[in-house]
């Protein structure tokens, strides 16, 4: 039955179910002619056209009606919300939103509700949903991926860090600290490397930007600190300023390993590194760089050795999951929510049948 | 004096509500100085813009050596060999001299400009011309006089077969006029014939060969300068000695008290040491020529413009005038020369122009009341007779006569004590202008002191009960209407040159 | 045509305008014919919830290029308005009320920074708009730590400021934002600081020669525009809760556009608030309707260029005509 | 006699302004900010960050070479932030999914850059509308079309080991990992020479400055302003193009719905290196300058510790202080 799916449909089923990240792998059919307006976060990210992309696979394969749209930017949040509010107005048989503000779509997500249209969430969640709107949370853990990339960092950065006299360095670069998903990957990756750096015996110190010191779980003190986490935001989220943050970070002597938390991120750090060359796979020789997303530059990069390795959500298999579940819903059957998580890729992996459909160019 | 070059005949030109040239001839010779003279509005411009294709004549021919021409714009005129020095600059003040002289035919080298040529040939000119100026001065470095001398270069450099100079001196100084006179003798000896537009009667005996006086858009007549007076000159430019009920003498009550007296005012260099007095019910004539410093010291009085030195004193008290704001405040009203820029807001309303000074006064609470403001500016409608369908409508759309009105309107409106009218009548046509006098008369005869700058003799002393003549910035006499007549106040107002 | 244009209805209303409203009830009905759910009331409202915050920035800008200057801070001014307030009611615990008085002191004070520099100091406006975006962009940055700041839910206790925008099915915010526009429109037309402020940028020398201060006048008017900037940043707030430094000026052009779009001269003199009430409904109504036919912003971005460029050119055509 | 009180010769220049005026202020400026970062922080001083410094700057510095001719018109451009944006989106476009060769893709680049410039340039000379809102809708309109060409996508120009990646190399060539050669600044200065030989000592830029100096006294003269208008914003497209190449050969992702901004930057630095606001006056140089105090603090900020934030205030009030200085010699010159 799985030969019937295009290619990459095929390689992202398989990878989701490989996951488990559907429940089941039962098989949906969709019992009527349904309609569904699906609501990104952004209309112009690779990310968000890779979820686009599986949406508008699933929907073909299923026969219903799935309209996507995405506000400009993930910082229109006003767009978005009046998106959603035209998607209410459309009277569909579901709503699929990938909120980008936790808040400013509460009122929405109400009238969806008094409307008896269901929504599933996808990708961020809204804590404060009213009770009964939100049927299913098909949620990508962004602290856990950020996790995911302290863990890969931390093990192949163990030796050397046991073996440091000095105080070493750990770079983080954030593209800003105001989205959910950037700030939990973020602080995702300083807790879980702090976390392991502890239970080795070493002390961890966080520095930079505010708003990252403050809410890890411990900031530590950088003047007794065997490690120190330093964390960047630029002042715009445009990659010259990505990248100037990431040069600041990648000349100072005792730097051995920076994280990038997305494209825009990842994407600075190898721009710095076109003039720093000090990037590269092995720890004794170079620094290693941890990156997030996916996109033609930071694969060649992870391809060549340049970058470490990165985390990738799943985009493409989050689009086919969010209109299975409305479909189901609209079915009249029950649903859960849908856990997904980050998976960690380097130059070995990056090739695996379970990778490579959800690294989108 | 050789051949003719070129010859006028019967030029016609109306715009609409104005005979602006009447049927004018003209003849320029090889090799002469041909002057043109006559009052400011006697058409001399206009036909100048005739000749240089800025204007299309109604009627009449031009013949250019031998052939008969029509020009469309200045570039043609130019290709022909006619240029124009023009009176106000055409300059552009970020380029240097060489670039402005030679802009739009710039010499090329390659694909780019070839400056230093241009240079060169800029230098060249200036030589040719006795100029000590260096052509890769900024234009705007340079001062009024040299920038005046740039436009003749400009002029000339265009190998021009007839050149016109628009008061090329109205700027420059004393020695800059000898540079210019040296320069039109040499052009002279290079059998170029030159029209010669000034108001300085002496400069005409000085340079020119032949004098071709106009008088109210018509051909009064031509004469060898050589032959005739000064007096002969002005007799032809005023010739006219009938106008309507002049005054004869002045209406101002004995013993009048000042209103307004100004005392060594000093601004800039158009206005040194004015000194005068202002009584009620006074119409106080400004007369002089253009560039005599009249609008100038009206302004400093007014506060538009800063001053160096000198008091000001209302009804004997000094007072301190350093923006319009505080003029207005002690009941000073200005209407401009030039209504378009300075006097009125043509995209607002009668009413709305009516009331730009006193809107205070039409305050109900924070609102303006309308129904005020519009009685109000009715009521001025009505007796000033400006002819609008309406106090809504809108100042652009009405003529120069009844626009003039309702900057009146906006100063009785103040109830300014003193008013200076700055060219009451110009561009107004002959009804509406009857009308502007009576008015004023109907204000001197209320107690109102107003001050009259006129460039037009005819109003001077139809208006005046004292008449104050200005030439070069300074006060060069002060005469009772009684005493006055165009040629005494010409004399006062023209200068010797020394 | 010219009966049309004799007409005194037509007269007295103006037959732009006239034309503004014909080419919002024409839209209206091209979308309500291609999107079957247009006619919706929830449409209409969410329409409102645009139209009223970028309503507010059309408002006071119109007010700046009255006077023949322009003013292409106020997004970022208005976020940084937000922000501002919106930190000192989260974090510091000032009441609503306060809070509200914050945002539009923040406005206000970066009215009195950029009308002082353009009319005390005479720096043209394009570039005071250049700094004046770039400052309060830093500013709120810096007093955030570069942290959104999300206002309070309705149902929290502090929520009742929602209500501005709407109550229930009632958009309040509607009748709070004509209800402004009216004062507006009072302000410029019935008083003196509008005709002084029409009347420089028509003519500011025959204005001084008059013996007005015009620069305290046009200094008013980027006050104004900035106490409107701080009032639409509640609106915005109320419909949106949550505003992020750095960013803001994607609302720059749709408001200055709205302006325009209404009648409003480039060249200053003439201002229509009515006009640009209009203009800002239109552009809302595009951004909604936009959505409703499926197609994402980067349409509407190109729809309302090019509607700005033709209006725009009507205009200069019907001035040469006149000259 | 009193005439003689006139008679003053040409205006006696400041002694700054025989130094070169602003220009000399702004340099002064570029050396004292380099100077005080490099005290302030030893990571600033090394050879990378200076190379890293003109890799980001290189885009700026194209745009304000081409926006000057429209400010120097009296006119401005804000179409070329998002504008670069469009264009690189198109080029890239057509490379990565159309098998476009690289030139191509560079050639597409430019010249819808040039195309944009055009249609700019004929609404603002012939249809008379203000440049301001021209150019406000085509900013509209380049960041609406760059999306919906390339479908959304962020798009990718070749990497440097790509085929094709040999355009990388036009701005930067690499020696080995650690040791490149800032290649681009070479080309930008020839650029600049190019230019200010253009607005110096040809037609074109000759009539830029007559226009922006007195349009009507221009056209007097016989000349076609409307085509030398129309002209000055076709190069500032041209150099929108010109910057998009090198915006896509320095960062990695061209993501749609950025560039908003860009042009603010180019325009800032134009006037802070002189070029004056109601036109007429201006300089290519001036400009490079210019845009190079606002990439040093925009680059050298964080370098010191600052908060990034600080960076947008204190470029706001540098731009305030360059024009003021403009304000004051001008009250100066009047006085």
């Amino acid at each position: 039955m799985k030969k019937r799916f295009f290619a990459v449909v095929l390689g992202a089923v398989m990878a989701v179910s490989a996951l488990g990240v559907v429940a089941s792998a039962e098989e949906v059919t969709a019992n009527g002619d349904y309609t569904f307006e699906i609501i990104v976060k952004s209309y112009q990210s690779s990310y968000w056209q890779a979820a686009v992309k599986g949406i508008d696979s699933e929907k073909e394969k299923l026969g219903v009606t799935a309209n996507s749209n995405g506000p400009n930017a993930e910082s229109d949040i006003a767009d978005q919300v009046n998106m959603l509010n035209d998607a209410i107005a459309k009277k569909p048989d579901g709503i699929g939103l990938a909120a980008c503000d936790q808040e400013a779509v509460l009122d929405s997500l109400q009238a969806a509700k008094d409307a008896g249209i269901p929504v599933v969430l996808f990708d961020s969640g809204v804590p404060d949903a009213p009770e009964g709107s939100v049927y299913s949370l098909i949620a990508t853990d962004n602290y856990g991926a950020g996790a995911t990339a302290a863990e890969n960092l931390y093990e192949a950065l163990k030796d050397k860090i046991a073996a440091a006299e000095a105080p070493v360095r750990i770079g983080e670069v954030n593209q800003e600290a105001t989205s959910e998903s950037i700030t939990g990957r973020g602080l995702g990756f300083i807790d879980k490397f702090a976390e392991l750096a502890t239970a080795d015996g070493k002390s961890v110190a966080v520095v930079g930007n505010e708003y990252y010191v403050n809410n890890c779980a411990d900031a530590g003190d950088e003047a007794s600190a065997d490690i120190i986490i330093e964390v960047a935001v630029p002042a715009q989220t445009t990659v010259e300023l990505c990248a100037t943050e990431a040069s600041n970070i990648m000349n100072k002597e005792d730097l051995i390993g920076i994280f990038g938390s997305n494209q825009v991120a990842a994407e600075g750090i190898l721009t710095a590194n076109g003039n720093l060359g000090i990037l590269g796979s092995d720890p004794e020789t170079s620094v290693l760089a941890a990156g997030f997303d996916a996109g033609a530059t930071i694969k060649a990069a992870v391809t060549d050795g340049t970058m470490f390795g990165a985390v990738t959500q799943s985009p493409l298999a989050m689009g086919i999951t969010t209109v299975d579940v409305l479909t189901k819903i609209a079915n009249g059957e029950e649903v859960e929510d849908v856990p997904t998580e980050g998976y960690w890729y380097n130059a070995e992996t990056i090739d695996d049948e379970s990778i490579a459909p959800n690294l989108y160019d | 004096m050789g051949e003719v070059i070129l010859t006028m005949k019967g030029i016609d030109k109306s715009f609409p509500g104005v005979h602006a040239l009447d049927h004018v001839d003209l003849e320029v010779r090889r090799g002469e100085v041909h002057a043109l003279m006559g009052e400011n509005g006697a058409g001399k411009s206009t036909l100048m813009k005739v000749l240089t294709g800025i204007y299309t004549k109604d009627e009449g021919t031009i013949t250019f050596e031998g052939k008969e021409v029509e020009f469309h714009n200045t570039r043609e005129a130019q290709d022909a060999g006619i240029v124009i020095v023009h009176q106000e600059l055409n300059m552009l003040g970020h380029l240097t001299v060489a670039q402005n002289i030679f802009f739009g035919r710039e010499f090329k080298k390659g694909i780019g400009i070839d400056d230093r040529k241009m240079n060169e040939e800029a230098a060249k000119l200036f030589e040719r011309l006795n100029i000590d100026i260096d052509p890769t001065t900024t234009m705007s470095d340079l001062t009024v006089g040299k920038q005046q001398m740039c436009e003749i270069a400009k002029a000339i450099s265009h190998e021009a077969k007839v050149i016109i100079f628009d008061e090329p001196s109205a700027a420059l100084t004393e020695a800059e006029i000898e540079e210019l006179f040296k320069i039109i003798r040499d052009l002279r000896a290079q059998n170029l014939g030159i029209i010669y537009i000034s108001h300085r009667m002496d400069e005409i005996k000085v340079i020119t060969d032949r004098v071709t006086v106009m008088r109210d858009g018509a051909y009064v007549g031509t004469l060898i300068t050589e032959d005739c007076t000064k007096n002969d000159i002005i007799n032809m430019m005023v010739g006219r000695v009938i106008y309507e009920d002049p005054k004869t003498h002045s209406m101002v009550p004995e013993g009048a008290p000042v209103v307004l007296k100004v005392e060594n005012l000093n601004a800039g260099k158009m206005v040194q040491n004015v000194s005068f007095e202002l009584h009620k019910g006074e119409i106080l004539g400004f007369s002089g020529l253009m560039g005599a410093g009249r609008t100038e010291t009206a302004r400093a009085i007014f506060g538009a413009d800063p001053k160096q030195s000198g008091d000001i004193y209302m009804n004997g008290e000094k007072v301190t005038i350093n923006t319009p704001q505080d003029a207005v405040n002690h009941g000073i009203g200005y209407l401009s020369e030039d209504r378009k820029r300075f006097g009125i807001v043509v995209q607002k309303s009668v009413a709305e122009n009516t009331t730009l000074a006193t809107l205070k006064e039409y305050l109900s609470g924070i609102f303006i009341n309308k129904r005020k403001e519009e009685k109000v500016a009715q009521e001025f409608v009505d007796s000033l007779a400006t002819k609008t369908p309406g106090v809504d409508q809108l100042v652009v759309n009405l003529s120069g006569g009844n626009q003039q009105k309702v900057v009146i309107a906006k100063w009785l409106c103040r109830n300014s004590d003193v008013l200076i009218f700055d060219e009451p009548t110009r561009g107004i046509d002959v009804g509406a202008k009857n009308e502007i006098y009576k008015l004023m008369n109907k204000l001197a005869a209320e107690g109102k002191a107003i001050i009259m700058i006129s460039s037009e003799m005819t109003e001077i002393l139809r208006m005046s009960d004292r008449i104050v003549v200005m030439c070069e910035g300074k006060i060069t006499g002060e005469l009772d209407i009684a005493e006055a007549t165009q040629e005494n106040i010409m004399n006062l107002a023209t200068r010797e040159i020394s | 045509m010219e009966a049309l244009k004799n007409n005194p209805f037509v007269k007295k209303v103006g037959l732009n305008r006239i034309l503004l409203v014909c080419v919002l009830i024409v839209m209206y009905v091209l979308f309500a014919l291609f999107s079957p759910t247009f006619l919706s009331y929830s449409r209409i409202l969410s329409i409102l919830n645009y139209a009223c915050f970028l309503g507010f920035l059309s408002l006071g800008v119109t007010f700046v290029i009255a006077t023949g200057g322009i003013d292409f801070s106020i997004g970022p001014v208005m976020f940084c308005c937000a922000l501002i307030s919106g930190y000192c009611l989260m974090s510091y615990g000032v009441p609503m009320v306060p809070v509200m008085l914050i945002s539009i002191l923040v406005g206000l004070c970066f009215g009195i920074f950029n009308g002082y520099l353009v009319a005390y100091w005479s720096i043209p406006p394009f570039i005071v708009s250049m700094a004046s975006m770039n400052i309060s962009k830093g500013l709120a940055s810096v007093f955030t730590k570069t942290q959104s700041v999300s206002w309070p839910q309705s149902t929290s206790e502090q929520g009742w400021y929602r209500y501005l925008v709407k109550v229930g099915n009632i958009p309040v915010g509607l009748f709070i934002f004509l209800g402004i526009a009216i004062i507006c429109a009072i302000i410029l037309n019935k008083t003196k600081i509008g005709r002084y402020i029409l009347c420089l940028g028509s003519n500011m020398e025959a204005v001084r020669l008059s013996g007005v201060n015009v620069k305290k006048w046009q200094m008013t008017a980027y006050i104004i525009c900035g106490t409107l900037v701080g009032i639409a940043a509640i609106f915005f707030v109320s419909a949106y809760t949550t505003v992020q430094p750095g960013y803001g000026d994607q609302y720059n052009n749709e408001a200055i556009a709205g302006c325009v779009m209404g009648g409003t001269s480039m060249a200053g003199g003439l201002a229509s608030v009515s006009g640009t009430v209009i203009g800002v409904f239109i552009i809302a109504l595009l951004q909604e309707g936009i959505l409703a036919l499926g197609m994402n912003k980067n349409y509407q971005l190109i729809i309302t260029g090019i509607i700005v460029i033709a209006a725009v050119y009507f205009d200069v055509l019907g001035r040469r005509r006149k000259n | 006699m009193a005439n003689q009180n006139t008679a003053v010769a040409a205006k006696k220049k400041s002694s700054l302004d025989k130094l070169g005026g602003q220009k000399f202020i702004v340099i002064l400026v570029i050396i004292a900010l380099f100077l005080f970062f490099s005290v302030m922080s030893a990571n600033f001083r090394k050879y990378t960050t200076i190379v890293s410094i003109l890799d980001y700057s290189y885009y700026i510095v194209l745009m304000s070479i081409g926006v000057t001719f429209p400010l120097i018109t009296g006119g401005v451009d804000l179409s070329i932030g998002t504008g670069l944006i469009c264009y690189s989106l198109v080029g890239g476009y057509l490379i990565s999914f159309h098998n476009f060769p690289v030139w191509g893709g560079m050639l597409v680049t430019v010249l819808f850059g040039v195309a944009i410039g055009l249609v700019n340039g004929t609404l603002v000379a012939v249809m008379d509308i203000p440049p301001f809102l021209v150019t406000l809708c085509t900013c509209m309109i380049t960041r609406g079309l760059g999306a919906i060409i390339v479908g959304g996508f962020g798009i990718t120009w070749p990497t440097a080991t790509q085929p094709g990646g040999w355009f990388r190399n036009i701005f930067k060539i690499s020696i080995d990992a650690r040791t490149k050669i800032p290649i681009g600044i070479v080309w930008v200065l020839i650029l600049v020479a190019v230019m200010s030989f253009v607005l110096n000592h040809t037609k074109i830029g000759r009539y830029t400055i007559g226009i922006g100096s007195n349009k009507e006294a221009a056209r007097l003269s016989g000349v076609n302003v409307k085509f030398y208008h129309i002209m000055a914003y076709v190069i500032s497209g041209l150099f929108a193009g010109l910057a998009a190449i090198a915006y896509s050969a320095v960062f990695a992702t061209v993501q749609p719905g950025t560039g908003a901004g860009f042009e603010l930057e180019a325009i800032g630095g134009a006037i802070i290196g002189g070029v004056s606001a109601s036109g007429g006056a201006g300089s290519v140089t001036g400009s490079l300058l210019g845009v190079f105090v606002i990439c040093l603090l925009k680059t050298g900020l964080p370098f010191i510790g600052l908060q990034a934030n600080w960076q947008q205030i204190i470029t706001g009030l540098v731009l305030i202080g360059a024009v003021l200085i403009d304000v004051i010699k001008k009250r100066r010159e009047v006085h």
